[in-house]
Parts: C-alpha cells; structure tokens; sequence
C-alpha cells in the first residue's frame, strides 16, 4: 500500500498525460489543464514545507548559536517581513508596482540578482584561464574554438576576414552537429528515463518502508 | 531621484557592492546580503504563489461550486503529512502525481521536439559540387560521429572508436563556440552593473553637495 | 615556485581584479576601436551609401523596446546616413509594441537633417498581420495604409504621388528581433523579388545565413556586433559623430573588445606556463 | 517485482490497440493559420472575379471549435486582371441569413481556418456540431465579389491527431526495444558496457569525503519535479545515498523547490534503509532554500564556502548559475561532478568541474550507477534508438539529394 499506491499514481497519471498528447478532444484537453492547475496547487501546499523547513533550519543555528547565527536572524527577518507586507494590504494588492512589497523586491532581490549574473563576468575569464590549457587533445580544441569566436571581437587587421570565415563556419557547421547529436542523445535518454519511471523500474525516489 | 528613491538605490547599490565583495573572499558583507536575499526571496515567492497559485486555482473555484478542485486541496493537504515522521508515506501519491505528469508529458515531447524534428532538420541534401552541399555533407557526418560517441554498449574501438573520437571533437568544438559566444552577454551585464553605480554615486554626491 | 609556475597557478583574485580595472577603465575613458566589418554588414552601408538623392529607400522596423539595445542603433545610423545622403525614406512598423519608438527615431532624425514630413519622409505606421499587410504593399501602399501614421491620406503626401509599391523604393532593409523577417524574406522578396537586405538580434544571425547565400538578401546586420559595425563605417564617413552622442552600439564595444583581449591573453598566459614548466621537467 | 511485471505487460498492448484503433478512424489533412479581420480601402478598378468551389469541412484534429474553408482562387488572382490582394471569409448560420466577416488571407491563398474560442461566454465563440455556411469575398484595389454560399458543415473535436503519427510511431518502437532488453537483461543475458569517467569517479569522491570527514554537497539544479532531467537526477540521487550510507558520511542538500525537498528526502531516506543505516539519516540536511534562481546561487555558495563539502555533484536542469556554482565549488577545493541536458551550461561545466556528464550520460547515469541488469537493459535499448537514428540521417539525406519527398515527409510533423 505505502508503495503501491504511489507507484500506482506515477503509472496512471503518467499514461494519461501521454496519450491525451495525441487526442485533440476537448475532454481531454480540459483534463490536461486541471492537471496543470492541480500541480500548482500541490505546489502552494508544499511552500508551507519549504517554508517551515527554511525557518526551522535558521532557527536552529540562532538557538544553538553556532558560528554566523545573527545572519540567519537576518534571514528570518527578511523571510517574515515578506509574508507580513505581502499578506497586510490582502487580495493581489501586494503584487501591484509602488507597494513596500514589491519595492522590497524591487531594491534588494533585482539588484542582488543583477550583481550575482555579473559576477559571471568574473568567474568566466577565470574559468577560462584555468580551464583552458592545451592538456589534451580534446581541452586543445575546446580552447582553439573558444578562442577563435572570443577573436571576432577582437581587431586583428586583415585577419579579421580569415577569422570571420571560421566563426562562421564554427557556428553554422560544427556547432549546428554538436547542437543535434547532443538534443538527440539527450531525446532519447530522457524518453527512456520517464519510461523507467511509468513501468516502475525505478523507484528509489518513492520511499522504502 | 527623490529622497526615498535615492535611499532605495542606496540600499541597492550597497547590496550590489556586499555581492561583488564576494570576489575578494567571504566576508561578513556578503553573507548579511545573502541571507537577506534568501530570506526575502522565499517569502516573495510563497506570497506569488499564494496569490498567483493558491487563492486563484484553489479557493475561488471552490468557492464558485467546482467541487471537483477538492481533488489538489486533498493533494495538496496530503503533503502537510510531512510534518509528521509517522505519516510522512501518505505524501507518496502527491509526489507520485508530480512526477508522473512530468514523465508521461515528457516522453512524446522529447520524442517529438529532440529527437523526430532533429532527425528530420538534418535531412539534407548533399554533394561535392558547391559549398552549401559539401558542408551538409559534413553536418551529417559530425551528427553521426557525435552519435558514435553517446553508445553505451559498445567498446570504442577500431573504426567504431575512430568515429566517436571524431564525433567528441565535434562535440568539443560546439561547446567551445557555445562558451566564447556566451562572454560578449556576460560582460555586457557588467558593464550594465558598472554603469549603475557610477550612476548613482554621481546622482548622490550632486543631492549631497 | 618558478616563474613559470607562477604564470600557470595566479590566484583567481588577479584575473578578476584585471577584468574589474579594464571594464571600469573603458567605462570611464571610452575609445574607439579600429573594428572589422562583416561583408554582409558593408554591402548593407555601401548600398545606402549609394543612394543618389531623391531615391527612396524603404525601412519596415519590426522590433519590440525589449531588443532595443541591439536594434535601435541600426535605424539611428540608416536613418541619418539615409538623410545625409539626401535620399527619401518610407517607413513602416509590422510589430505591435514598436509604432511609438519609430516615430520617436523619425522625428528625431529628421529634426537634425531639417527634412521634412511627407516630402523628404513618410511614416506609415502599424497594421497587424505582417503577411497580408506586406502582400498589399507589394500591390499598391494605399491598400494597407490610406493614411500614414499622422492621419494624412497617402495621396495628399508630395512624396507618395509617384509612388505606388514596392517597384517604386530602391531597397527595403527590414530591422526585426523575432520572425517578422521570415514575412518580408517570402513574400517583398520571393513574391515580388523587392531587393532586401535585413538587420536581425545576435541570436538570430546563424539562423539567416542561408538566405544570403542563395542571394534573397544582399545584406545582414548582426546584433550589437554588428551595429557597432555599422555605426564604425556611418562614424568614419561623418554620418554621425561621437560629440553628439549619436553612437550606441559603439559605446559597449571598447568593453568588449578589451575584456575579450584579456580573457584570451589570460588563456595564452596559462598555455606558456603550462608548456615552459613541463619543458623545464 | 508483481507491479512491475503487470505494467511491462499491461501497458503496450493496451496502448497499441488504442491507437491502431484511433488510427484508422482519422483522415490526413493539413491545416493552415492566418490572420483575421482587416479594413481595406476602395478605389475605383473593376472588381475581380470571385473565387468558386468554395468549401467548408471540420477542421482536422482539433478540439471541435473550428472549421476550415477551402475554395479555387479567383481567376484575378495572379492572371487575368491581376488584383486580388485578398479574400475574406464569411460565416452565417443560415444560408440566407446575415454574414459576418470570419477572416483574411492573402491573395494566393486557398484556405482559411475559422478558429473559434471553446468557452461559451467568449464572443469569438464557435460552438460544436452546429451547421454554419461560409461565402469568401475576393477583395482587390477597390470593389469586391462574392462566391456562392457554401454548403453547411459542422465543426467537431478528433480522437486521434493525426499529424503526430510519427511521434506515435517513434513511442511505440522506442518502448519495444526498451522493453525487449529489459526482458532479455532480466534472462540473465550478459551486456558490456563502455565506462564512463563521471561515473567512475563517483565512488573515488564519496570515499574522498569519508576520509577528509567533511560531507558531500548533491544540488538538484533549478528544475521542478516535474521536469525529466529533475526526475533523472533523483534516480541518481538514490544511488548515490546508497553509496554515502555504506560510506557513513553526510549528504547535504538544500533544495529550490518544496516538491523536489520531498522527494529528496524519500529518496535519500529510502536509500539509508536499504544501506541498513536508518539510523543515520538526518533529514534536516535535506532543507528548502529558496525558489528564486541568484538567490538559491547565493546560498549555495555560502554553503560551499563554509561547509567546505569534499564532493559537489550538479545533476539536473541548469541555467546561467551553473558557473556560479562550479567557480565557487572549485575554489572551495572540492571535487566536482556535474550533469545537464542544457547544452548552453555544458560549455561551463567542462571548464570549472572535473566531470561533466553530458546530455543523454545524465540519463544513463542511474544505470551505470545500480549495475542492475533491467536497468542496463534500458541503455542497451537507448543505444538501439540511436541506431535507428542514424540510418534514418544516411536514407534522409539519400533522399534529400535525390528528392525523394515520400520518405522525408515520413519524419514531418504537423500540429
């Protein structure tokens, strides 16, 4: 029962989600929708999982006052003064422009995102300096390629006209290859991983007892 | 700016500099904006789906008699089973809803958008006599290698191994494209953030004096 | 540690102090840099370079603000060496959010060049279903559009008296960020062969290619990378000039140009460490 | 093992009858999409002739709110006087009853989909199995005509789509090969299978981080549950806290999503009871984060930077934060492991982690992992996809030189 069912329910709602891909009826389309919804749904329930995990997690560290733990009150203060601002002036208010909630979002998560995108900057010209050395044949062209695209941006007179040819050339053909035996691979993988899920062939993720 | 608009942005900008002070090492700044960020985050996005989720396709439909969405709110309580060690396995048929639906859906799309739709892309005709012909020619060519080299149940030996070498520096060479493309973007966000402070502190030094 | 070593292993923190100083320097001190220009990019300027004044050239400007950064500046730099040239310009908008922003550019421009509306330019305006509307251009402007965007019925325009569709404009050059060009590649060129040339986002550049090969297109402008191409050459010939503030996709490429300089010589740096310490073993 | 059978036997069979079944009951035709209403002006040339034949029938696989019209192009449409730009669609539901204006296609055209809403309270709604008449307009550089009002047709929902034969196709054949090995894996026939290098590190790594006593980092990437690379990842996931459980080290991982925190923690719980270590599972080591993509990468790598995890293992579905991660992973001195089906990250992770499992190798991963023979069976049948694959590109590209059309539109798709 503890792992039949659940097995069961993957099977089921797995062959339906299948088969109504090739039927066009409305009924099915609608039951299609409801499914949609309903994952929504299951997933504002679980926020209140998330939710008490993340706060127990924190409030752990702060009663046990282990190493950093004023910074996990900073956490629980952010976390909390969302729900109270976001809750307060009730019913979709909250989410309209010019409300402390979404000027909260709006000053502290968009620029905290923007810095953490640029750091990418960074860390992708480290990335590069380390990574890329001639060790292998296989790191040799990873890094011969990268370095002739990187070079389209790069002055280099009347090489230029040679270098364009090859990132045309690197963009068009082998990359277009590598884009569709890696989609292919991947298509077929993929399929074969949902199978292994809907026959119920692996269902370590289900639990034990 | 306004007074309050130019706070926000300095509340902003001081948040944009905790991050980038990340570069250097862990230091106390960077964790306060962390756990800031994750806390303000986690509770943007339960009130999103509160509002956007719960309220919408839960309780409304519920309140105008569509009884059959019963169905997620048990779901969906279902997964408060988790809060109990006891009776945490009567979540297993939410978890069995979720992931089905992502399996069952997944295996005709994948089939579809990876796999059929590549196949048929890369039909193309091919030749020695003009250019256009002869780097289809090759595209087929590295698709195929590139195939080679994904078979998991065969030694890559003797022309079999020769093609899927082949078929790995093809594989190579689109991932060194993919990466050198990717920097003009990633810099671009830099610079993006760059020009924003240097914004800022002239509009706050010319508020200030 | 050797020197050499020492080259293979720099603590990250340089790399990212490098790559800080040279984007904040560029920032601060922009430059411009001697670029390299795409064929595809030179044949679109030497085309309109080519205008003799009086001829008309048509701009179908098919972008939303969102792909602004990369698109806005090649109507800038086409429109002003377009009115520099003395030539006359007929624009149309075939995407829903971009009416506005093209009347912004139009109006700018032709303030600048003194040129006036209805006799130097003519602005059409927004009809949805690019298909249809693209089509009845080829027949006759008047089908879609009896009044350019201001109201004015076409045929009280001085300039659209001896105009009736696509036989009578010299080019048209389509500047779009989404499937826009599709429309104006099958149906101005394929079905009334219009002689088309396209400036399209960075992510769509691969993709037409192929249309130039088989000559549908004489031309393509490639993202920002290839604005700023085209903004060098506009820029070199005096179309338009960095003191006025008329260049955008040139403003970001000294950052780029310097940043990638780095990363590869970062590379090159890790290669020669590499190799001269296994040699010295 | 009694589930498992029933559904490898119950499910092809059951899935096969249906479709041949649904199969037959439908007809191939195309659909086509334009536009809608638009004004044009008139002017003064003669009008031009109208289109004739016009017919109107169900549009084919669709959910029963559309119906398509079919007519022969106007003898101005390109010959004659030559100005046709443009043909509306009329509709009533009498044939002598008023016509309101459905649609535009461009001149050339020979069709037209009248696509209604399904809801009843839209007012673009068409309702099915109601009979509606159409007439289509020839409009050109002034005066229009009319053709002659078609006969009545009704619109209705299919039961099979038609245009996805091929994936129906595809479905069918991959599951059989998939199921053949599995059966013939499970008769106990041997199957080699070529190492992998990211598979084969996952034990040096787990055994690393038992020797350094420092625990192991596992990030599910930025998918939900219900995405299949996720799914993927927890199947590695299971094999994985089997192996840190006979190891007795510590598994962290801090989830984006309250679902995937779930079912990581039946995952990884299961596997410690199977292990025989019930014991030692500690679940607040399978925490949530946060759902908002930088902000789940500030966290993590706080983690990274403070726990100092021995080994990092990025399985799932990855965007922009992949470098991130890996950067910070590999500055934290940890060994690394990672996984995608994005191949925009792959690039990244081959920069910044030692192993990178690419693409379909995330897929196969479970399997090399668990050794089990049904489970190799399942490679053994993705390798036989991928054969098929390629002969298909060799005869489609003999066909496409050769334009042999038959066979290329055997691979076409149409939605």
């Amino acid at each position: 029962m503890r792992r039949t069912l659940p097995i069961a329910v993957v099977a089921g709602v797995g062959f339906f989600m299948l088969i109504q891909y090739f039927i066009p009826r409305e009924e099915f389309e609608t039951l299609y929708e409801w499914a949609l919804d309903w994952t929504m749904v299951i997933g504002a329930f679980a926020m209140a999982l998330g939710l008490y995990s993340l706060t127990n997690m924190m409030l752990n560290k702060v009663k046990r006052k282990s190493e950093g733990w004023g910074f996990s009150l900073v956490a629980l203060v952010g976390l909390f003064l969302m729900i109270f601002v976001g809750l307060v002036p009730h019913y979709q208010e909250s989410l309209r422009y010019g409300t402390l909630f979404m000027d909260i979002f709006e000053y502290i998560y968009i620029p905290i995102q923007a810095a953490m995108f640029s750091l990418l900057a960074f860390y992708i010209a480290s990335a590069a300096y380390r990574a890329f050395r001639a060790r292998t044949v296989l790191a040799t062209i990873l890094l011969v390629s990268a370095i002739i695209i990187m070079l389209r941006l790069v002055p280099l007179g009347p090489l230029s006209a040679v270098n364009q040819w090859l990132v045309n050339f690197i963009l068009t053909v082998p990359n277009m290859a590598a884009k569709r035996a890696f989609w292919l691979g991947v298509g077929l993988g993929a399929t074969a991983t949902a199978l292994k899920i809907m026959l119920g062939i692996e269902r370590g993720y289900m639990g034990r007892d | 700016m306004g007074t309050a608009e130019l706070i926000w942005n300095g509340v902003a900008a001081f948040l944009v500099l905790c991050i980038y002070s990340f570069l250097y090492k862990d230091n106390p700044f960077y964790k306060f904006a962390e756990h800031l960020v994750v806390g303000v985050s986690a509770g943007y996005f339960a009130m999103i789906l509160y509002y956007n989720a719960f309220l919408p396709k839960l309780i409304h439909p519920l309140l105008a008699g569509q009884w059959w969405y019963i169905i997620p709110g048990i779901l969906g309580l279902l997964m408060w089973a988790r809060f109990s060690r006891k009776y945490q396995w009567l979540s297993r048929p939410t978890l069995g809803f979720v992931i089905g639906s992502g399996a069952g859906v997944a295996i005709p799309l994948y089939l579809q958008n990876y796999v059929i739709r590549q196949v048929h892309a890369t039909m193309l005709p091919v030749g020695f006599t003009s250019w256009p012909l002869i780097t289809n020619l090759l595209i087929i060519i590295m698709v195929f290698c590139s195939l080679t080299y994904f078979y998991f149940s065969k030694q890559h030996k003797g022309a079999f191994g020769a093609a899927a070498t082949f078929g790995i520096w093809t594989l190579m060479i689109g991932f060194g494209a993919g990466f050198g493309m990717t920097v003009m973007g990633r810099v671009a966000l830099l610079a993006e953030r760059v020009v924003f402070l240097r914004d800022y502190f002239a509009e706050l030094l010319s508020a200030l004096f | 540690m050797s020197f050499y070593e020492r080259m293979m292993n720099l603590d990250r923190r340089w790399v990212y102090l490098v790559i800080g100083v040279v984007v904040v320097v560029t920032a601060i001190w922009s430059f411009a840099v001697p670029m390299y220009v795409t064929p595809e990019a030179r044949s679109v300027y030497d085309f309109v370079d080519g205008l003799v004044p009086g001829e008309v050239l048509m701009i179908g400007v098919d972008y939303a603000p969102e792909v602004m950064a990369e698109l806005h500046p090649m109507t800038y730099a086409i429109t002003r060496q377009c009115f520099a040239k003395d030539a006359k310009l007929l624009l149309c908008c075939l995407h829903q959010n971009g009416p506005g922003m093209v009347e912004q550019v139009i109006a700018q421009v032709a303030e600048e060049y003194d040129k006036v509306n209805g006799i130097d330019y003519v602005y059409l305006g927004y009809k949805p279903y690019p298909a249809i509307t693209i089509l009845a251009m080829g027949q006759n402007f008047r089908i879609p559009f009896p009044e350019d965007y201001y109201g004015t019925p076409l045929d009280s325009l001085p300039m659209m008296r001896n105009m009736t569709n696509f036989d009578n404009v010299k080019a048209i050059i389509n500047i779009s960020g989404g499937s826009g060009t599709e429309y104006w590649i099958n149906y101005a060129n394929g079905r009334y062969n219009a002689k088309l040339a396209i400036g399209v986002t960075g992510v769509m550049t691969a993709d037409y290619y192929p249309f130039l090969q088989s000559g549908q297109i004489f031309g393509l402008i490639g993202g920002m990378k290839g604005a700023a191409e085209y903004e060098y050459l506009a820029e070199k010939a005096g179309y338009i000039s960095r003191e006025k503030d008329q260049l955008w996709a040139s403003k970001s490429m000294p950052i780029q140009t310097t940043t990638h300089i780095v990363i590869i010589l970062f590379i090159v740096i890790g290669n020669v460490g590499y190799f001269m310490s296994k040699r010295k073993k | 093992m009694r589930i498992k059978r029933l559904f490898g036997i119950g499910f092809l069979p059951v899935f096969l009858v249906l479709c041949i079944f649904l199969f037959l009951q439908s007809d191939f035709c195309p659909a086509q999409e334009v536009g809608e209403v638009d004004i044009l002006e008139e002017s003064s040339t003669p009008p031009p002739a109208a289109p004739t034949d016009v017919k109107a029938v169900d549009t084919p696989n669709d959910n029963g709110h559309s119906i398509t019209v079919t007519w022969t192009l106007s003898v101005d449409d390109g010959a004659g006087l030559g100005n046709v730009v443009s043909y509306e669609v009329l509709r009533s539901d009498a044939p002598d009853g008023e016509f309101e204006v459905r649609g535009l296609a461009p001149a050339g055209e020979e069709s037209f989909e009248d696509k209604g809403a399904k809801e009843k309270g839209d007012a673009n709604y068409l309702p099915a199995g109601v009979d509606f008449y159409y007439k289509v307009r020839a409009k050109g550089d002034g005066l229009f005509s009319d053709s002659e009002v078609s006969a009545p047709a009704h619109a209705y929902g299919q039961w099979y789509h038609t245009g996805k034969t091929p994936v129906v196709v595809a479905v069918l054949a991959f599951s059989t090969f998939a199921l053949v090995f599995i059966t013939l894996a499970r008769k106990g026939k041997k199957l080699y299978i070529r190492p992998l290098a990211g598979i084969e590190a996952v034990d040096e790594a787990i055994g690393r981080a038992t020797e350094m006593g420092k625990p192991i980092l596992y990030i599910l990437g930025l998918g939900s549950a219900d995405m299949i690379a996720t799914i993927a990842s927890f199947t590695i996931l299971s094999r994985v806290a089997k192996k840190v459980a006979d190891y007795q080290t510590q598994i962290l991982i801090p989830c984006n999503d309250p679902i995937n925190m779930a079912v990581a923690q039946e995952t990884v719980r299961a596997a410690y009871l199977e292990a025989g270590r019930p014991d030692q599972y500690k679940e607040e080591n399978i925490y949530y984060l946060t759902s908002m993509q930088f902000a789940y990468v500030a966290g993590v790598n706080g983690i990274m930077l403070r726990e100092k995890p021995a080994t990092n293992f990025y399985l799932g579905k990855f965007y922009a934060e992949s470098l991130l991660l890996a950067e910070t992973g590999s500055l934290a001195g940890s060994i690394q492991i990672s996984g995608t089906d994005e191949i925009a990250q792959i690039p990244f992770f081959v920069a910044a982690t030692d192993y990178t499992l690419i693409g379909e190798e995330l897929y196969a991963a479970s399997a090399y992992l668990g050794k089990e023979p049904i489970l190799l069976g399942t490679l053994k049948g993705q390798d036989w996809g991928k054969a098929v694959v390629m002969i298909a590109l060799i005869l489609g590209a003999l066909a496409a030189t050769f334009n042999f059309q038959f066979f290329l539109n055997l691979f076409r798709i149409q939605l």
